[in-house]
């Protein structure tokens, strides 16, 4: 049900902006996501952009992993 | 912030969440004497578990249930056979995503239709439609408007473009679908015995956290909603596995980076204004009431089904199970026809040929023939 | 000369023989051939290779290359591959009319300048003109013939543990191609890989006795023409997907538009299957090549018994891999 | 199977292979040569003729024959008017999206044929879909490979006096395949002269060491070829309008349409200048068989210091003939 | 009869006839010291005299003019770069005769149009493009009508159909010329002095040989109206000179298996409903008036110059002469341009390109360079 | 200014003919000539019949051609 992508903003216009995605560059929509800033990641999904990746979540998920995987290293070493 | 992305497919992160997944499987099994079963309500999420190893990795110690979240496959079979009769009338553009081309209607697809001449178009990116029809002034330009929660505001920007813009010869065939109505239909029916649901991280985008509160509330079962790459789908399990243990009801944000309590509101503004409920009838379910969106009859000059009339049969008889699939009833091996008169290259339901469909998934990643 | 090709180019008369004798003889040579109805060529051995591909590439011109350097390139890497030394090339041209003159020249100087660099010697041609509505532009078929080298050439003996070489990064030529379209708005700050690669592999077989086979993987992809040789060969292969050399720019169009590299066509990438104890110098020789300057390992021949391949995910589980199932088309959502 | 060719046919995928191996490899041979990029094969001179046809007829079936047919003729023919023998051949389609299996089929079994009865193999191939709109139903490019054989051949030694002959009517193929495209509305009872001459034209230059040249008369009739090897080897021709053999049909079509028979072209009919004193003997070898039962001296070798064909009218009068000039526009009235 | 009618190319005829033409010839210049000098108004009499070598047999004792008789020849340049102008307009097929296709516009051909892309066929029956017409309702089909008296009854044939079918997209381009006016021009300008004119087999189908009449009443020059095979081109000649040596004016129907008196009377009545006289530009000559036919007003509405308005600049300046031989002023080879600048791959002129060109005659069969 | 060529009529229809040139036959319309009937020969100019032949005419003028001629040859006899 609709992966998405997360793409860079670039250059943002009114409705649409110039999002680089592993240095590919393209054109989305803003529409629904009209607060979004240069330099910001965004999900695209079929040409849209639907939300704005949150970088303190993204953050905070990576560390959840790394906690579980490092819990589970150190265990291992005893 | 790439570096953070990119984190979630790191196999330094990624194998050793493996083993964390088995060892809290292991201790449910201790507990339960069974495996835990979780549904993927989303189709990407089964194509991705399965592209990633994730499904294979825990096949002996999680169940993972294929859900009713591919839009291609729960589309019911009369109404593939209408878009293909659809695509048969003169002077017509028909624009579709790509997944739709080759799914088989009662007597052909849309690719046959194209082989055989008819203007059918693969769109990227939806709103090319409107250009389309700007540019054929002369012919109908309709888009197939298949999809859940995710791809439906899309449509409702096309037609507003195409309201701006005063574009008389574009149109929408509406067939979509909403994701509550299908799970309250099948933990009503229950047919599949589940721990909890995967949630979709994008239609989540959409609907926000909050809007699965009736899973713990009228149905006390659990949902974490979770990402696509490999970390994420292995952490959604652990997870779930974790409330399963509790034994306790609750809905988990995993993936609060992009998915927030109330969902983007924007598109709900969008969606409030040109959309309204309408039954839908689901393949190997039929008509959930309220299962739908279809626009508003104020914007009924961009509804195709009010514009066009299409005559369509009864649809051909097959010993297709996508029905059964969909509703997580068999997993798509117990097909008889599953690899032999099915296959990618003569796929008999639907489920065999959309990018996200289960039997697809199953035939290209988990085929253990090696 | 006339600006855009017409229908009499094609027809045998006056303008045909103007059309090859200004644009066509002029680039390829001294024209003595186009006296006959076939060309007289004489070679060294009394095996050789033939091999033909037509080229209906869209867009003909596209970041690094065009139809013409593609045409000549294609031609020669299938010789190549196949053990031959590529030394005479045919090519005929299938043109809409209306197309124009100077790019015609622009393709023709392409195959004139690709020849050149790769040594081989274009002997016969053809030109046809189909009515506008009846081609896209300019269809060009070559046709190559290589000769065989006495004692050198692949085995097609193969060993488990046999390694499984690319030479560089895979689907740079389809993403390419596919943006350069500019349909899909997507803008892609990298050259399709089109090359000849004879040198560079005429280098390996002069300094290995390993090589099992070499293909070059273009339309279908990596992926298809791995399968195609487990199964022609009847071995089981393994690549690992975290080893497949894939551009960062590559992989994020495929993210965009749900396409697989694997699946992408080179257009300038080579396939060695060699020895375990050689690929090591194959590697190091294909490295001192441009064109071979990321070549790696990308996997093993782990059985002999089932003509089939496998990836490896970055989780250590397994998967078949099949040719292309139908044409790629972006996914639904 | 599937009924019509799609683009997928064409992608190097699960369908490409299918089609090859269903269609290509089961009419063509065992398919050995299908597991390489090239098709390794083996002659017995080291020199060696080679030339490439691409075939874009329309209607693809014609009275006589079929685009099959023809691009096996075709290309056969070229190689044995250079005096060559005949000996491999590859074959490149581009095929338009929606294309006919069943057509498709039928095309490869005519090459099938045509390929056995000349004792030509077809030893490599190559398969193109292109999208509808961008070909008119099939193409086909065939370059063939023939080999010298010693002591025979064309002397390009020309003297006056040389009798010029042609093995039979001109522009059957031009007339009939122009009249089953249906658009003129006139029906013909003729077939096209479509037919491989490798072993009419074997017999000749077996027989008689006074052949200078041999060339057929295709594409711009034989008024072109005449002249193209008029001005290559600086000789003055003459032939005369009256011995020249068309059919009546022929010229019947011609009249109502405002062609000249002398530039038609022809698919199963050679060109062969001739020393005075063999030319009875040729004539004579010719008429032996079916495609050359009509065979006829049109005409002479009237001088060496200019490159110029002249046509004798019935009343005595001469003409330079040129190469056809522009595409044969039907007359204003 | 088909016996009959081949004697017409039969060699043992035709050579004596040979013969006999130049002995009278050499007669009339016994008798007035010069040679014969008719001219031959048609253009195709002009190619078959040279394509059957007729014109080089003859050349040292007859001396034949070519006339103004080639349709594409003597248009008038504005109107030729009207028709190419009219070709460029949007949503047009323009149908033509094959001839017209490569003469020289000002800055282009309408084949360079058709290269560029434009929808312009090549019609072998003109009424083919009534049926054009009904297969394209959305488009307009435009038959560029050029042509002398025989080919006129054909447009007026087009125009009855299209009206009996109701046919609302068809139209005609007139620019037609009829062959007395421009007889009466060169006559009154006597810039050429002859001793009489082949007058045109085919045209006078449909004029009849009582037509003629005006010349020899008004003008005391003979005609003599011949065929277009050899032995019937030699006869006309040796009819003429030995009328010619009588010193009498007359006409004489050299052609009588199917010129009748009064001409095709059916086509007559055809003519007269549809047409009425106009004036016409001729090509070196300049309007003379009258001498073309156009669609009566009643036909409007297929009379493509009534519905559609195309610009055309001051024609391009050559130094093309073709104006002085279609007035039979010069023969080709005085142009300075003829093979060299101009020639069939290249023309300059009308003259060279048309099927019915003098100096495409002279260029493809009179060139002594053997 | 437009050579006909002389077809044969093998079949006649209201407005329309099929003729036959040296075995190759097509369609031609006849308004122009409403009393042609089959075996005629008719000269046809753009698809249309124009004029039907008449053999006695056609006959006369061959007669006279070889008149012309045979008097040419008994004179060089003599
Ligand atoms: S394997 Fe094929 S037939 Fe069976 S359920 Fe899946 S799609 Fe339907
Ligand atoms: S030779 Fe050419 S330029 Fe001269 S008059 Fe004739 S057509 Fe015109
Ligand atoms: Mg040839
Ligand atoms: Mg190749
Ligand atoms: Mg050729
Ligand atoms: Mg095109
Ligand atoms: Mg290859
Ligand atoms: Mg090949
Ligand atoms: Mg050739
Ligand atoms: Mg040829
Ligand atoms: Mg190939
Ligand atoms: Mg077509």
């Amino acid at each position: 049900m609709c992966v998405g992508v997360p793409a860079k903003v670039v250059k943002k216009n009114e409705y649409s902006a110039i999002v680089d995605v592993m240095g590919s560059q393209t054109t989305v929509g803003i529409i629904f996501v009209p607060d979004v800033n240069i330099g910001d990641y965004v999900i695209v999904h079929a040409g849209q952009a639907m939300s704005i990746v949150d970088e303190t979540y993204a953050k905070q998920s990576v560390e959840e992993w790394r906690k579980l995987v490092d819990a589970r290293n150190s265990e291992a070493i005893k | 912030m790439l570096e953070i992305l990119k984190q979630s497919s790191n196999p330094e992160i990624c194998k050793p969440l493996v083993e964390a997944v088995i060892e809290k499987a292991k201790e449910f099994q201790q507990k339960f004497g069974r495996r835990p079963a979780f549904m993927e309500v989303c189709g990407s999420h089964t194509m991705s578990l399965a592209r990633t190893g994730v499904k294979q990795c825990l096949k002996d110690e999680v169940n993972l249930i294929s859900g009713p979240g591919c839009p291609v496959c729960v589309t019911d079979q009369r109404s593939i056979d209408a878009m293909i009769a659809l695509a048969e009338g003169e002077n017509r553009i028909i624009c579709t995503f790509g997944d739709m081309m080759r799914v088989p209607g009662s007597n052909k697809t849309l690719l046959d239709s194209k082989i055989a001449g008819k203007d059918i178009r693969v769109l990227y990116s939806p709103v090319e439609a409107i250009k389309i029809a700007e540019e054929n002034p002369d012919k109908e330009v309709i888009f197939l408007g298949v999809g859940f929660e995710t791809t439906i505001p899309i449509l409702t920007l096309m037609v507003g473009e195409a309201e701006k813009r005063s574009i008389g010869n574009f149109s929408i065939w509406m067939t979509t679908k909403l994701v509550e109505p299908v799970l309250r239909y099948l933990l009503d029916a229950g047919e599949v015995n589940l721990d909890g649901f995967l949630l979709p991280g994008h239609v989540s985008i959409v609907l926000g956290e909050n809007s699965y509160k009736y899973l713990v509330d009228e149905y006390h079962i659990s949902g974490v909603i979770t990402g696509f790459e490999t970390a994420e789908l292995l952490f959604g399990i652990y997870k779930s596995i974790e409330l399963a243990l509790t034994g306790q009801a609750a809905i988990i944000n995993n993936h609060p980076s992009i998915v927030t309590k109330t969902g983007n509101q924007v598109i709900h503004q969008w969606m409030d204004k040109y959309l309204t409920e309408c039954d839908e009838a689901w393949r190997g379910i039929g008509v959930i009431p309220n299962s739908g969106l279809d626009l508003k009859p104020e914007y009924s000059q961009f509804n195709a089904k009010k514009r066009f009339t299409v005559e369509v049969g009864e649809p051909r008889k097959t010993k297709c199970r996508c029905g059964e699939v969909i509703r997580g009833l068999i997993s798509p091996n117990e097909c008889s026809l599953f690899g032999k008169a099915c296959h990618p290259m003569n796929p008999v339901g639907p489920c065999m040929v959309s990018a996200e469909g289960s039997c697809a998934a199953y035939y290209q990643y988990m085929r253990e023939s090696f | 000369m006339e600006k855009f090709i017409s229908l009499a180019h094609g027809d045998g008369g006056e303008l045909s023989h103007r059309l090859i004798r200004d644009v066509f003889i002029n680039a390829f040579g001294d024209g003595n051939e186009a006296m006959f109805d076939a060309a007289s060529v004489i070679i060294s051995n009394s095996k050789i290779a033939v091999t033909t591909d037509s080229f209906v590439i869209k867009p003909i011109f596209f970041p690094g290359g065009s139809i013409g350097k593609l045409a000549v390139a294609g031609t020669v890497n299938d010789l190549a591959v196949s053990g031959a030394k590529p030394v005479y090339l045919t090519c005929g041209f299938i043109i809409e009319e209306g197309f124009p003159v100077a790019d015609l020249r622009q393709i023709v100087l392409d195959m004139a300048n690709e020849a050149r660099k790769t040594g081989v010697v274009i002997v016969a041609g053809d030109t046809k003109v189909v009515e506008r509505g009846s081609a896209d532009g300019v269809y060009i078929n070559t046709t190559g013939i290589g000769v065989y080298q006495p004692n050198m050439g692949c085995s097609l003996e193969f060993e488990e543990g046999d390694a499984i070489i690319v030479s560089g990064t895979i689907g740079d030529h389809g993403i390419a191609v596919l943006t350069a379209r500019g349909e899909l708005g997507i803008t892609v700050p990298i050259n399709s890989d089109c090359a000849s690669l004879n040198t560079m592999l005429d280098e390996v077989l002069q300094h290995s006795k390993g090589v099992r086979i070499m293909r070059d993987p273009t339309r279908g992809g990596l992926a298809t023409t791995l399968v195609e040789i487990a199964e022609d060969f009847n071995i089981t292969m393994k690549i690992n997907e975290i080893d497949v050399p894939v551009k960062g720019e590559v992989h994020g169009v495929c993210d965009l538009l749900g396409f697989d590299p694997l699946y992408l066509a080179n257009e300038g990438k080579a396939i060695i299957v060699v020895a375990e104890n050689e690929r090591n110098k194959v590697i190091d020789i294909l490295r001192e090549f441009p064109e071979g300057e990321n070549a790696v390992v990308i996997g093993t021949i782990i059985g002999k018994e089932k003509g089939q391949l496998l990836l490896e995910t970055p989780l250590g589980s397994k998967r078949i891999l099949n040719r292309l199932s139908g044409t790629m088309f972006p996914r639904i959502c």
